[in-house]
């Protein structure tokens, strides 16, 4: 029985890590081999032209940096603005508190594809196309996290905000030098959340900018694919790779972390 | 309102990955060279699609560029729309070097009276490609009529286990629409949208037939360039004998295949007919006069005869200057890669769209969704396209 | 139990900044979509008004309700496999030592990775000929499914991908559930006769019921605003048997053109979602209220 | 520096769901005297926390006064008024190690670093936690997180204390141990301290005085002695001592079941279990009308090591008696017990204790 | 129906992160007699769950045997072995009501529906449940918990019952009721029964025997009054009896600070605090040969009601002492007290027990 469930867990293994060692595989090899036999997983010989030519076609590290510092002021800026917004829903008693709760949670279910044209158009006229701003600001807040945020600030118990109280701390020292600590594993999960989608993001800032020193990665690897030319699918797979390394070695690397953080009772 | 360029600067928005891409790139910076007044700042935008859906938001925000390449089926929806500069600038001397076939007045009828609001650029026509060795080995030569095609490829497929497919073709309103012309037909007739009347429905039976009765055309693989990548990768693989495609990959495939590529002009039924593809730049109406001269000098430049070859000569595309056909003609090019000829001596029997504003959309939301389906399901042909030319007149 | 705010005025300064991005960019855009939806616009001439024209134009072609349907369909089989697969996950991965951390992590890192690398990793491993997945079946002696070429399947194709991208998050989310489950209840439960299956059924999966209800509402959301791996996969074919919702609104705008009607679709899908979540919000504090800390 | 804290007729309505109203507190009156450590004791739910809260301005009276040192605190915000207040669990800060949190206070007060480090240094000693001061809360035994609440109390030098069951959630010989230590520690400083439990065992140890309370109400203010001696009502004796007094309500007749009663004087009678002392049947000497006399078997013997409780049944009621060591009758012998009259408490029908006559 | 349970040189080791070994228990020998209640008492980590979980087969044992009844239990698996066990914290399916608690057992024993409702009511009605049958845990107070999870148990009708410290989680009052009502119930059922606390004073009251364990190794068996009286050794004189015995280890010289001995008779020296009597410094006049004479300082006075503690500072040592009531010396006031030659124990270097010459 054991076994057999041990087995089983390998072939999940398999399925799970598999096409990622295909898509590393792929990369090394030249278009001929794929289009003759794609299914033999070994490259006859490890080719790095396709990364050659991923580097030389595009300012790779530019790139990336973009991402990261995109992708990394969207997660703190939401955790930032999470904080309060999640301490006054979970803590605080005042009127309107559950209209202001449903309006969060409505924005949960709104994808940025069926806003963008609006928010374009507000943010065209300011000039925020192709700023920094227009990236992040609209992410600023997470209804996600924001929920999240709410529901760790439930399990903190009121009497350590009342003794910080007592200890003459303002609400702003108690949300981010008492209770941000405590919610840290929360918080760890959300900017992971956050981090991982605003990184491998194509469609905002694709939409929101028209010019290349904003781009982010995402963006650049799309270049990698022909608009009217056959798919060179070693190019494509080696983008690929070079688009989800960070992200995975990021993950490999902290994963006993993530996986804590994220398993830290994201929910009541 | 947006923040004025530098003096000299070209915002050029494309849409280009791959190698189309580098090489524009490179004849970018060889303009670069060339001349200092005028600077080029090419941006990748996305698809077509999200190309033109970033043009049309800047637009309407005033964030425009000074150039950009937009698909033809939409030239005269933008040109009717108003915001499209006219581009007479660029000269005459431009203008009549261009190859009237693939210019704004050859691409569309009824444009004679509209302002020129766009110059060519990367432009195509379908044509067949086939495996050397396998036409070799079956003492097969490319088909002529549609009675050629159905032979052809059904000489060319193999069943079982190394199973080949005789005949490939993504099936897309662009040959839908080669086939309608062949088969005697016009999109539209005295102002009303046909969709070719009997010889639209014979297009798609044609296909039918292949595809369910001679089993010699696999069934379509999916939409837009699946459908594309699908045949390409099939035809390098050694999976079909034959494809239609673009022009524009004659470059690709040769290079890419194992085998000896050739390519042929589309057969014909009651006569011989191809349509016409590919983008056009256009200029946002309205740049500050000192922005649209700096655009003006780029396109004209671009036209030049070495551009245009140049271009042909390492994509696929056609060269839009007749002088720099007659070069690609002169240094022995097209003797030594006929197959990039074929679409050239093509553009005799290419046939002129509509200038007609609802074009995008009666491709796009009439014909295209409905022709898989009819396809791949072998629905009653008639009824499809009466459908769509319902959809189609609904607007 | 709430807390005194110290000044009246705390708890609406501590929610405006949140409000006010919200408002922004999620409410305002809602509220131009809904009245965008009774003209006809295509971003360039003057939206002209139709009145309910788009929402008759979309019931007419029958569009809506396919969009509907097919958009529930891709989302009842993500939500249930992902859920099944993810709580099975769950309790087999929970327990220490490297093989499992790793097979926890191998599931989870899908997750991490960005929809396009996914997509565009799963296009090539799906191709009919060329695909790993029909060079596998082929050696088995099967015959290959055209994954992504035919209508009927591909939109399953489309789910067990994004099955495959999400599973680890419901495992994780499970696994934190699990944590939860006291021991000493499973082993009193042992005690009173229940073999391993019993445990499970009787025990751990009632006390994991809200966990699952959250996993549930947040996997239909993701499920529903599904767009990268159509876009990147299928683009909505063939005969647009994947299109589904947000795909839709993106083809309006982007191909067709039509703002207008794309912000009829916005509309329907946001009262859809609403009223689903709300649906299952609702399931969920049910299930969370009888749910007690032991 | 002397403290003096009045409560005057303090009353705090909740209103809570469909607009029910809780009495939380009831026209409290309350002193508690400079550097007097006041106990307040009963059952969960009768206020005491809610007095604290007042106290501290976590909540706002619904009527009377807070007055600390004859000032009115009712508009002064908690972090204004110089009390310091020592949770149930202590809530120290999680992720500060043992010399933050004595310094959080401090530094929201904008204490000098130098100054604080002086302090805490100074707190740290007071309540002998020199070593520790580095570590996170986690890694401190239930005794030493209390040092460290304390001393986050301590270093701000309040004028009042105010604790909220602070050992109620440690075990028993922990508790036993802490208290000593938080009863010596609140000498030392001299601090007035105001200390709520639900032990009234932790009271009587404790407490300088004792303030019983029930529904939000006083029931009797005293030293532990004369609550436990003389309580003023039936319910500070039920609820103080263990085990708790023997109640018997003698309706009309004199005599209940197994129980004999000589004169009565109340509705309801009471007497300690280490008042009742078994007699050899036949040596039962005493005048039967005099105090009570009580035949029964006894059904349970709880061993305690110095004592032993025995519970004896007397038809209907049971009757638990202290004798000391592990001697007393044997499980389920029958025998025959007495009480003293003036060892009898006696209650009216309102609960009210009736004062012997003179 | 008789049973029998005899541990036989059971021993346990955990494996724990880095190959550490824990050895949580070392060939303990144990027999439980039929219809007895012994209890298995010892500081936290000593063993006890241990005990109980290999028991019940929630863990293997490393070595040795478990008999029920002679039959070897230790191939047997849990579902499978007639012993029901009630979890600190009760473990009971927070999602299921307080009927259908009590039925799983029986349902997964496949019994028939009717006769499962039978059988709840039955036990129902013995732990006295009747009316909050269909209560979840949440909705229950922890008393009425606890009878659910008694409730549980006596439903199957075990050979055995395994207690894990059923009430360490309540406040004390409830827990001096609840443990009365536990006794009377096992002793109504006539069950055989382990009950595990780290509490002795919980030992003292409920057992028959008393197992005092330390370190995975029996320190002693026997009946509460017997290991109150005559512990064998340090470990266990000093871990029951509350306050703890005081123990005066006697290196060379026979006086320490303000303690004089009598007679040498080991290394270290015990006394309980009931053995403490406070004397008139004039009036000391019994043989200082004898017994113990201590002088010091009352630093501390805790009065219970019934009995006080006074806490006597001997320069550098503190001793314990208990009066009756509320008597006893000042606080702060200098004392002289004394205690029997005959209620010393003495203990040698290794603590084991040294018995009095005949
Ligand atoms: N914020 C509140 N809203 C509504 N009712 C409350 C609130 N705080 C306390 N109460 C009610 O007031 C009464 C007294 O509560 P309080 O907390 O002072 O009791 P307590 O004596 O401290 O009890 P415990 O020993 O359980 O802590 C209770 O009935 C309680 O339910
Ligand atoms: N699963 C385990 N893995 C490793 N060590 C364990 C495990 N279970 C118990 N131990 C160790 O075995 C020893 C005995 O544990 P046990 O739980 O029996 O103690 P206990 O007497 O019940 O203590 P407590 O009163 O705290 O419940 C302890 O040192 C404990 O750390
Ligand atoms: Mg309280
Ligand atoms: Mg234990």
């Amino acid at each position: 029985m054991d076994r057999l469930v041990t087995v089983a867990l390998a072939l999940v293994a398999l399925v799970w890590v598999g096409p990622y060692l295909w898509m590393v595989a792929t990369s090394f090899k030249s278009l001929d081999e794929l289009v003759r036999a794609p299914a033999w997983p070994i490259p006859s010989r490890f080719r790095l032209d396709a990364y050659r030519e991923v580097f030389s076609a595009l300012p790779v590290w530019r790139y990336t940096l973009n991402s990261i510092v995109m992708a990394t002021l969207i997660g703190v800026l939401q955790a930032a603005l999470a904080l309060p917004a999640g301490y006054a829903l979970a803590k605080l008693e005042f009127t309107g508190k559950r209209v202001a709760f449903v309006l969060v949670m409505a924005c949960l279910i709104i994808p940025p594809q069926v806003t963008f044209v609006p928010v374009f158009t507000m943010l065209g006229p300011l000039g925020l196309v192709n700023t920094m701003t227009a990236l992040v600001v609209p992410f600023a807040v997470s209804a996600f996290g924001t929920f999240l945020v709410r529901q760790a600030m439930l399990s903190v118990p009121n009497e350590l905000i009342e003794a910080a109280r007592l200890d003459g701390a303002g609400e702003l020292t108690i949300i981010y030098r008492v209770l941000a600590p405590l919610v840290r594993p929360t918080l760890a999960a959300m900017f992971l959340f956050s981090f991982v989608y605003h990184y491998s993001d194509y469609f905002w800032p694709l939409m929101m900018t028209t010019d290349d020193h904003i781009r982010t990665l995402p963006v650049a690897v799309a270049l990698l694919r022909e608009q009217g030319t056959g798919v060179r699918w070693h190019i494509v797979m080696a983008g690929n790779v070079v688009l989800t390394m960070p992200v995975l070695v990021l993950f490999i690397v902290a994963q006993r972390r993530i996986l804590r953080a994220v398993t830290a009772r994201a929910l009541s | 309102d947006r923040p004025a360029r530098p003096a000299g600067e070209v915002a050029f928005w494309f849409s280009y990955g791959g190698n189309n891409r580098k090489v524009l790139l490179e004849l970018v910076s060889r303009f670069h060279r060339e001349q200092s007044a005028v600077r080029v700042v090419p941006t990748f935008q996305g698809d077509y699609f999200e190309g033109l859906v970033k043009l049309r938001t800047g637009l309407f925000v005033g964030a425009v560029p000074t150039i950009t390449h937009v698909v033809g089926e939409v030239v005269p929806y933008l040109a009717r729309a108003g915001v499209l500069e006219r581009l007479e600038g660029v000269g005459d001397a431009v203008l009549s070097d261009l190859e009237p076939a693939l210019a704004q007045f050859g691409t569309f009828e009824g444009a004679e009276d509209e302002p020129l609001v766009a110059l060519p650029f990367n432009r195509s026509t379908p044509i067949a490609f086939f495996n050397r060795t396998i036409f070799r080995e079956l003492g097969l030569s490319p088909p002529t009529t549609w009675d050629e095609l159905r032979a052809v490829a059904s000489r060319a497929s193999l069943v079982g286990e190394e199973a080949r497919w005789g005949f490939e073709c993504p099936v897309d309103w662009w040959f839908w629409t080669a086939l309608v012309g062949q088969a005697g037909g016009r999109l539209v007739e005295d102002g009303r949208i046909t969709l070719g009347g009997e010889p639209g429905a014979r297009a798609l039976e044609l296909w039918q037939a292949m595809v369910h009765d001679d089993r010699t055309m696999r069934s379509p693989p999916g939409r837009d360039f699946n459908a594309w990548e699908a045949s390409n990768g099939d035809f390098l693989a050694g999976r079909a004998a034959m494809i239609w495609t673009s022009t524009a990959f004659v470059r690709y495939l040769e290079e890419n295949a194992s085998f000896p590529v050739g390519a042929a002009p589309l057969p014909g039924d009651v006569r011989r007919a191809v349509p016409t593809g590919g983008t056009f730049f256009v200029m946002p109406k309205g740049l500050p006069a000192p922005e649209r001269e700096a655009g003006l000098a780029f396109l004209r430049w671009m036209m030049q005869p070495q551009q245009a070859s140049e271009w042909a000569r390492r994509t696929g595309y056609m060269p839009v200057s007749q002088a720099g056909r007659r070069e690609l003609e002169a240094t022995g090019f097209f003797r030594e890669h006929p197959n990039f000829k074929v679409a050239v001596d093509q553009l005799s029997v290419a046939q002129r769209w509509p200038w007609a504003p609802e074009l995008f959309r009666v491709q796009r939301e009439a014909v295209q969704p409905r022709l898989e389906a009819a396809v791949s399901e072998r629905l009653d042909v008639r009824k499809v396209l009466a459908e769509a030319r319902l959809v189609a007149e609904a607007g | 139990m709430s807390l005194r705010p110290t000044r009246t005025f705390h708890p609406y300064a501590m929610l405006a900044p949140t409000l006010a991005v919200l408002a922004l960019f999620c409410l305002v855009p809602l509220g131009v979509a809904f009245h965008k939806s009774f003209f006809a616009w295509d971003l360039l001439t003057e939206p002209e008004p139709v009145g309910f024209g788009n929402y008759r134009a979309l019931l007419a072609s029958g569009e809506l309700g396919e969009l509907i349907v097919r958009t529930l369909a891709y989302s009842v089989v993500v939500v249930s496999a992902s859920l099944t697969l993810g709580l099975a996950l769950a309790v087999a991965l929970n327990r220490e030592g490297r093989f499992y951390a790793f097979v926890r992590s191998a599931v989870f890192s899908a997750y991490v990775v960005s929809w396009v690398a996914v997509a565009l990793l799963w296009l090539w491993l799906l191709d009919p000929q060329a695909g790993l997945i029909a060079r596998v079946s082929k050696g088995l002696g099967l015959t290959p499914v055209d994954w992504l070429g035919n209508p009927r399947v591909v939109l399953f194709t489309l789910a067990g991908v994004t099955v495959w991208k999400i599973t680890g998050y419901a495992m994780v989310i499970f696994l934190a559930g699990l944590q939860d489950v006291p021991r000493s209840v499973l082993e009193a439960a042992a005690l009173d006769g229940a073999g391993p299956w019993q445990r499970f059924r009787y025990i751990v999966w009632p006390l994991l019921r809200p966990t699952a209800t959250f996993v549930a509402t947040t996997s239909l959301i993701l499920s529903f605003q599904a767009f990268d791996i159509v876009r990147v996969m299928t683009q909505g074919g063939p005969v647009r048997s994947s299109t589904i919702f947000v795909y839709a609104i993106y083809e309006q705008v982007f191909v067709n053109m039509r703002v207008g009607r794309a912000s009829a679709l916005t509309v329907v899908f946001f009262v859809l979602l609403l009223g689903l979540t709300g649906l299952q919000w609702w399931l969920w504090r049910k299930s969370a209220d009888s749910r007690v800390a032991t | 520096m002397t403290t003096r804290l009045v409560l005057e007729g303090l009353s705090k309505r909740f209103t809570g769901r469909g607009a029910v109203h809780t009495e939380a507190l009831k026209k409290l009156d309350l002193e508690v005297r400079d550097g007097e450590l006041l106990v307040l004791v009963g059952p969960s739910g009768c206020g005491k926390s809610t007095v604290l809260r007042l106290i501290a301005g976590l909540e706002e009276p619904s009527e009377g006064r807070v007055l600390l040192d004859g000032e009115d605190l009712v508009r002064v915000p908690p972090q204004a008024r110089d009390v310091a207040m020592v949770f149930q669990g202590y809530a120290l800060y999680p992720h500060l190690t043992a010399a933050e949190n004595m310094a959080f206070p401090l530094e929201m007060r904008g204490v000098s670093k130098v100054e604080r480090e002086q302090r805490v240094r100074e707190a740290a000693a007071i309540v002998g936690l020199g070593d520790k001061l580095e570590r996170l809360p986690s890694e401190l035994s239930g005794g030493e997180r209390q040092r460290v609440a304390m001393g986050r109390a301590i270093v701000r030098r309040p004028k009042l204390f105010l604790f909220d069951e602070p050992l109620s959630n440690l075990d028993a010989k922990l508790r036993a141990e802490l208290r000593v230590e938080l009863v010596q520690l609140v000498r030392r400083l001299g601090a007035t301290a105001l200390y709520v439990t639900h032990d009234q065992g932790e009271a009587m140890t404790m407490a300088d005085r004792i303030a019983v309370m029930r529904g939000g109400e006083l029931m009797q203010l005293d030293t532990p002695r004369t609550i436990y001696e003389r309580p003023a009502n039936a319910f500070v004796a039920g609820f103080v001592g263990t085990p708790s007094m023997n109640m018997v309500s003698v309706a009309d007749s004199p005599r209940v079941a197994g129980l004999t009663l000589g004169v009565r004087r109340g509705a309801t009678c009471g007497f300690r279990p280490e008042s009742v002392r078994f007699v050899k049947d036949g040596a039962d000497t005493a005048n039967p009308t005099e105090g009570v006399r009580l035949e029964g078997r006894v059904v349970l013997v709880e061993p305690q090591g110095a004592e032993t409780f025995v519970h004896v049944d007397g038809e209907g009621f049971v009757v638990r008696a202290r004798v000391e060591g592990f001697g007393g009758p044997e499980l389920g012998s029958r025998v025959v017990a007495r009480v003293g009259a003036a060892e009898l408490h006696w209650f009216d029908e309102s609960g009210r204790r009736v004062e012997p006559l003179a």
